[in-house]
């Protein structure tokens, strides 16, 4: 039993997170931050040796996510992850080295309530395949170079790669609320290459399971944030002539917050060390610790809004899109609901 | 004891009903359904409707152009019009200021100021609260100095809503620098355009101009526009917040808004079922419905003792909290109904004609803005905490210290 | 609309507050209280005049069992108004007058938490029937002169008339954590006499909604009783040099808790309106009442007993009859679990 | 990272679960299972066997006959131990006396002391809380007042729990009533049948007899039974309170009472299906499932932080809370699960040997005065509102004023 960070994971938190506390600016718009990034080993971690990268195991993500979720940085670190992820060993070099840029389209439009489920479908055409369906929102798709796209074909779900310049592709970006942008992604008979391991359906789960962790591990990296920022304020802010964390009331709902923070972190490293061990109930454990992030970080929003009090109103509120994000990852892959029935399903299983 | 309605209150909530069919343009009930964000003309026009029938000052005396209302009749009208979609009537000149103006203000000032709200053409706002004086609003710091037959005013106010629309401001300003916190206070009326107000926006963070900053600079504002006794604007200021309680719980809005609830996840679907159908959301859905149920008879309850006896203070404490909570509660299931879409930020589609292709499910665009929006009632006009400490001193008595 | 208590309740609510305030003794375990209290009107209030009481609305029951609430007396008040209900046209004088005790024996000992639910049978025998079936917990049995039964006839759910010193009837009573004594009751081939409408089916639903509601008006004295005697003591205790009272956190969860008894006194006031104003969807509300109780009720037990401290851990604790009575309410005729989830399902319908 | 027991761990793991299957009597585990009272012989019984392995004193150096074991060791052993249902070992003397003792004591006191708990000679019991000193335990007033070679110890105890086993008791007394509250307090060990000492038993609300109210008047205790220095002993309760964590979170026994719970649904049913599948029940007992499963790891992370550094109040503050209301939380469930059969209140039933019919299910007898007892956890050694109050100041480090 170990809680500690092996050295290298140790210096990749370090740097990472200098750089997206020093020198990134999320309002770029261009490549520089991602390739700065990419150098400094950030994508290489998401991927074992066999795959271009160093890494590759669950708390390697968690390490990087975290420091993601502290800077609200809205490089396409996630799709990159899944994408990579769901192609297995066949994940390109350009995608390890941050040359070219990846997005993984696999929530649908339709089921915004069934993470897992899949509509969109793939028929064979040739060497080839052709998919139409309708995924939706898809982070980062209007940059992408590629697309990976989960669909349904005569063997079962599987990962395809399509070129956004392809025919029958047709994308309507937008800006997301939590930060960077998103889009719709409408497919119509549009032609694709089949990636990743035989067994897609596995490849993919493994992908939905790895990606949630990351999000969990995200949602850490805000909490911690707010946290601190809401005790900051605490100690400067006065009302009635005194520092309203003074108030005994307010120290209590945050020494309950604070206690509740430390079991969403014990919740993340349970489903990354989980995965890593590749324990049979991983996904039970993936869910607690979503459930987990769901409730405590919709909470840990909402209190550090009512604390800061008006000034957390303000589009100007320096964590305000720590706090939207982190409502927002709520309610992505699953939300609370989702993952306390499904802990609850996998344990009759 | 009964619930039910007596036959002339039936009779009113018809009367209501057919008003609002009659009188309350689809324009605005469209726009007010689909939480579209509301221009300054809609709530003129809207106002000038009820305005016509004599309904836009619920809680005036009728010599005023009041309607003379029982709070239960004002109850009515309030989940009539909630149910109809209905613009709210912009509380801050025709509840607010009026309610002072009405308890403590001369004739001459009533006879100046009332009728101009009734006929739209003054637009009130507040300046109450400061950067430094939020939940402590007595600790404010705007100061008017008596200069002859004037005042003049330095400070700043914040969290002002709709300033943008406003042409004046009623405002608690310190008269006396040396008396205690509380006992210092003026209530004091200013015209917008005098020289040395600035207005500057705010913009929340769900996108939306609806707050401002206003600055005063060597404003020089007319002595008779002090409403009341001087340094005594704090005693104004709370009667003011305890007066108008008919809508503290938001009972009408809230009923509306969990009706609306309700559609949406009738159609938003799970598994390939109803969402509603959910064992966990329909749980969730069904403490909202049943505390917003109790909150209903709650807020008859103390209506109707407020309207034999005291306000009491405790009561619209408990009612704004509660209140509130449910009210946040229904903002937070409609943005989990959206889930993923809850995230696309569309503010283009907030807007009165929005014509382009709608982004998820149809109200999934007005989803997150809605649920932040909302976070500023647990937050403004006494945060649910200063709330709180009312509750224990004024109705649970415990001690100070 | 009108939230005034008539002038009869009124007086009744005086009449009976007082007589269990000053005159009243749990221990007596004679019937001279249950005499005393059914000449001050308890019973009567319970069933209209053609009945021979003197009122028979919701309201008039939930009078009474507001301050059985505050006393947490233990006498037979739910049995007879159940076993009174149940029987409709057919309830005896002895009833009425209180000079016979009758019990309501309808929870079945294998049925814990399907209420509404019942596998007794009667099966016919010449002008009368005979029961089979095992019913328990069932308050106040072993003192009861009459015990009405429900069990599913060839035509349905109807309600029976039992002698206890029949054949085939055992009791086996005990004592109950709330106060007073209950028992278990096995019927075998027992004979036993059919009362009540020819709708049995309906009369039981109708008597276990106003059980139901009496139960929720019970919790509400109880309630009241918890939060003043919390006060009192918060007043007068002193920790830290000062009452505890004073300390904001308190204040707060009382504050909040307030608000709860409040609305729980709603819930209890709309289910009472809803049954006396012959409402469709009655047994909805008489549900929200009762999931409402159930949670709140709780909730004040619980934080009675922390803000209390260790006195309130004590056998010796004046309020520790009312703390655990109102928990115990909160798991009988369903819990809140059981209530929500009919809440939900009665809408669909 | 990883979560894996290491090899050596694993080994030892088997070796306690060997121990618990060959030593630990079949008699006493089906009690503690069934949630039966347990006797003082029974306790006896298992300290004398566990202290014949040497796994008594699992935080004792080895020189004094202690286990020497690691955090982690501690904590396999006290999970394995629960999960085995064998009875709790009493913590006041052989964790809380012998830990101040061992870090402040002499070595004659060692030597007086330290072997007679482990042979059992002796059994301490706790004098601290004072009726008018709960969370406030610096307020005590108990006094000894020193007079030759002894102190005249008058004032009384509360809540002392397992005082009608104890032949000793070790107390805070005020040694200096001029000193500010904390700083005249001394720590002093107290023969129990020294003339003037009397016991009086209290009734828990579940009917148990636990705890106890200790009576001194003018006890003669000889000067020798002081620990450590006159008045410094806030200095030691506090290390004393903080000293001993592995336990604070109460993860082994919430896991048995988890697994306990899960059985017990798996069976009770609901609409002709267990319990356990009910969407509601289902969903509240994964809530806690999850939430202990997260302790467990939050407490193995403080556990192992503690080991090297300075242990902090703070985290001992948050296992104290949260491992409590887990456990709560759980005693709750079963209470629901007994449904009406929860109210049937049958203290001869929670004997040994109870011959007599069950009422209700086997498990119900016991719930609620299970449910009930446990009531006591958020409000003893340090209510969990104290406990909040040390994370703000140590943690959060905001300002007390």
């Amino acid at each position: 039993m170990n809680f500690d960070l092996s050295e290298e994971q140790r210096l990749l938190a370090d740097s990472l997170g200098g750089y997206l506390g020093k020198r990134y600016d999320r309002d770029a718009g261009d490549r520089t931050h991602w390739s700065a990034l990419a150098e400094l080993g950030v994508i290489g971690a998401f991927f074992d040796p066999t795959r271009g990268g160093f890494g590759g195991s669950a708390f390697d993500v968690a390490v990087v996510f975290e420091q993601i979720g502290r800077a609200v940085a809205i490089e396409p670190f996630l799709g990159t992850l899944m994408a990579g992820t769901a192609m297995g060993d066949d994940v390109p070099e350009a995608l390890v080295t941050g040359t070219e840029l990846f997005a993984f389209a696999h929530q649908e439009a339709a089921l915004r309530h069934d993470p897992d489920t899949v509509l969109t479908t793939a028929v064979p055409d040739g060497a080839g395949w052709r998919l139409t369906g309708h995924k939706g929102p898809v982070r980062g798709i209007e940059q992408a170079d590629h697309i990976v796209v989960t669909s349904i074909g005569p063997t079962g779900l599987a990962s395809f790669l399509v070129d956004p310049a392809s025919e029958g592709v047709s994308i309507r970006g937008y800006p997301m609320i939590d930060g960077g942008r998103g889009g719709e992604l409408v497919l119509d008979n549009t032609p694709a290459r089949l990636v990743g391991p035989k067994d897609g359906a596995s490849a993919i789960a493994r992908t939905l399971m790895i990606g949630t962790v990351a999000l969990c591990w995200e949602a850490v990296g805000i909490m911690d944030h707010l946290r601190d920022a809401t005790l900051d304020y605490m100690r400067i802010r006065t009302q009635f002539g005194r520092a309203i964390g003074s108030f005994q009331v307010l120290q209590h709902r945050m020494a309950d917050l604070a206690i509740d923070i430390e079991q969403a972190r014990s919740a993340a490293i349970n489903a990354a060390a989980a995965i890593d061990a590749g324990r049979r109930d991983a996904a039970r454990v993936v869910s607690a610790a979503k459930y987990t992030i769901g409730t405590t970080g919709t909470r840990v929003a909402e209190e550090s809004i009512q604390i800061h009090g008006g000034i957390a109103m303000t589009w100007e509120f320096p964590s305000s899109l720590h706090a939207k994000r982190l409502i927002q990852i709520g309610q992505e892959h699953g939300d609370a609901d989702h993952h306390l029935a499904r802990f609850v399903a996998l344990a009759a299983a | 004891m009964n619930l039910e309605l007596s036959p002339s209150e039936l009779q009113f909530r018809d009367e209501v009903r057919a008003f609002l069919k009659a009188e309350l343009p689809k324009r605005l009930s469209d726009k007010v359904r689909d939480l579209k964000r509301l221009t300054k003309a809609d709530y003129e026009e809207w106002h000038s409707i009820l305005n016509r029938r004599g309904w836009l000052a619920v809680s005036w005396p009728a010599e005023w152009g009041g309607t003379g209302w029982s709070v239960i009749q004002r109850y009515i009208f309030e989940v009539e019009a909630a149910a109809a979609h209905a613009p709210r009537v912009v509380a801050f000149g025709v509840s607010m200021f009026a309610a002072v103006v009405l308890r403590y203000g001369t004739q001459a000032q009533k006879e100046r100021w009332l009728p101009r709200i009734l006929d739209g053409s003054d637009w009130w706002c507040q300046g109450f609260s400061e950067p430094g004086a939020g939940s402590d609003l007595a600790g404010l710091r705007t100061t008017a100095v008596r200069d002859g037959d004037d005042y003049i005013v330095n400070g700043q106010k914040t969290w002002t809503t709709f300033g943008h629309f406003a042409n004046k401001i009623f405002c608690l300003v310190r008269t006396d620098p040396a008396a205690k916190k509380q006992e210092g206070i003026s209530f004091l009326a200013i015209d917008m355009d005098t020289p040395g107000v600035e207005l500057r926006p705010i913009i929340l963070l769900d996108g939306e101009h609806e707050v401002n900053e206003v600055f005063f600079t060597d404003v020089r504002v007319p002595a008779d526009n002090l409403v009341g006794e001087e340094n005594a604007g704090w005693t104004y200021a709370k009667y003011l917040l305890a007066h108008e309680r008919t809508g503290t719980a938001l009972i009408g809005e809230s009923t509306a808004a969990l009706a609306r609830l309700k559609a949406i996840v009738a159609t938003e679907t799970k598994a390939g079922k109803p969402l509603s159908q959910d064992p966990l959301f329909a749980a969730r859905l069904a403490r909202v419905e049943i505390e917003l149920a109790n909150l209903t008879t709650t807020n008859l309850r103390m209506l109707i003792r407020s309207d034999s006896s005291a306000a009491s203070m405790a009561d619209s404490a408990m009612l704004k909290i509660r209140g509130t909570e449910v009210r946040q509660q229904i903002t937070a299931l409609v943005r989990e109904a959206a889930g993923p879409y809850a995230a696309p930020f569309r503010l283009d589609a907030l807007e009165e004609g929005f014509n382009g292709e709608p982004v998820g499910p149809d109200y999934a665009a007005a989803a997150m803005p809605d649920y932040l929006n909302h976070r500023k009632l647990t937050i403004y006009a006494g945060s649910n905490e200063v709330q709180r400490e009312i509750i224990a001193s004024a109705a649970l008595e415990l001690p100070r210290r």
